[in-house]
């Protein structure tokens, strides 16, 4: 398992590459890749910062990794979540999952990013053309997240 | 004590962290949170929703029904909105 | 859409690039690739080989798209299915799927999987070291494509 | 016609492709395979589990009522087992 909150960018393919090292058990790899959007409602974004609680970051998405592990057949799987300042198209967030089995890595890969949402301590703050704020968390990841109960 | 704050609730106090003595009869993270309040309209402010606040006791979610003592890390912030 | 029957490797950074490229309203990818497995059951697999029907392969791959994009508000698609022979530890298939929201990004992803491998015109042989047999087609993959019905 | 094989059937039957001409009364894929079948062992093995028979007619699924001419691409394959 490889979890990291960063500040550099990251790149998928060599991402996958150090799962798939040294190995050729693996069948199937699910990746979702979550990317900062040019428009939030009817606001233009013109940067996006990220803040993170060092320490308790690294720990929560390692916490998620974990259970996800313990709830489906995975075979490895990455966290890479991005802090600082991203601009819109920059990549966020990272979860790969791999398994002898697509429904497993798809199923995890969805678990993760569900629980990430709620779970990790990162806040997005917003540059919008109508100014600054931070991003209220909805209550509708919350009910993503209660899904998986 | 050490008291560190993240996103709104790090602007509005205008500090990330500090360091305090407990009070006497403060032992809890709500009484720690009421404490907080008296300490001027920025910290008023900070808490004034009590549902958008979120408390780590030593990086572990809690409650606010939970023990703090002096030799605690309490961080205090907003719900996350990661991913 | 870019769908494509081809023999060659693909590279996911490459192709998550080009459905990028110009634009910075994508929020969320969602990809999935599937690699020959070094095990079969009991067997050990020292050589997959492809077979595909030209001009349908890409063709049915297009159909299944086009029909991820009606159900699900994708930004854009992307499906690379390779034939001829490979190794274990290589790629066989890529989906990649693009949209504002990740439920529908994973969902259409999961969905292109599951019709893939009943509905697109390919058949793998194993070289296996008890010898070479064509992949007997799974009831239970015909099952997970009736869960979209 | 032009037929087209791929996979097992086409290793069992022992070529990739023929023409042949449409004999009187085969009008559907049905006929077209109960026709193929008496053209020797090789097809007869091809051809000996209905439920493996998987058929296109110029690039489309089809049944084995679907109505073949002899300007048709007929493809005969096991099912599928890409992805």
């Amino acid at each position: 398992m490889r979890i990291s909150a960063q500040a550099e960018d990251f790149d998928i393919s060599a991402e996958i590459e150090l799962l798939k090292e040294n190995r050729t058990d693996l069948g199937a790899i699910a990746t979702f890749t979550g990317l900062v959007r040019d428009i939030h409602g009817d606001k233009q974004i013109k940067k996006m910062t990220l803040e993170h609680f060092p320490g308790m970051a690294e720990q929560e998405l390692g916490k998620i990794g974990f259970e996800a592990s313990a709830r489906w057949p995975l075979e490895d799987l990455t966290i890479i979540h991005r802090y600082g300042e991203l601009l819109p198209g920059d990549n966020i967030v990272l979860v790969i999952t791999t398994s002898h089995h697509r429904e497993a890595a798809f199923e995890a890969a969805q678990f993760i990013m569900d629980y990430l949402k709620t779970n990790a301590p990162f806040w997005k703050k917003e540059e919008t053309t109508e100014g600054d704020h931070w991003v209220a968390a909805k209550t509708d990841d919350d009910d993503k997240k209660d899904r998986w109960k | 004590m050490n008291l560190v704050y993240f996103a709104l609730i790090r602007e509005n106090i205008g500090k990330s962290s500090q360091s305090i003595d407990l009070p006497e009869g403060v032992t809890t993270t709500g009484e720690l949170i009421d404490h907080l309040s008296t300490l001027g309209d920025n910290y008023n402010a900070a808490f004034a929703q009590s549902d958008l606040i979120r408390i780590a006791v030593n990086q572990e979610y809690v409650g606010l029904d939970h023990p703090v003592t002096d030799r605690d890390e309490v961080a205090i912030f907003p719900p996350m909105t990661g991913g």
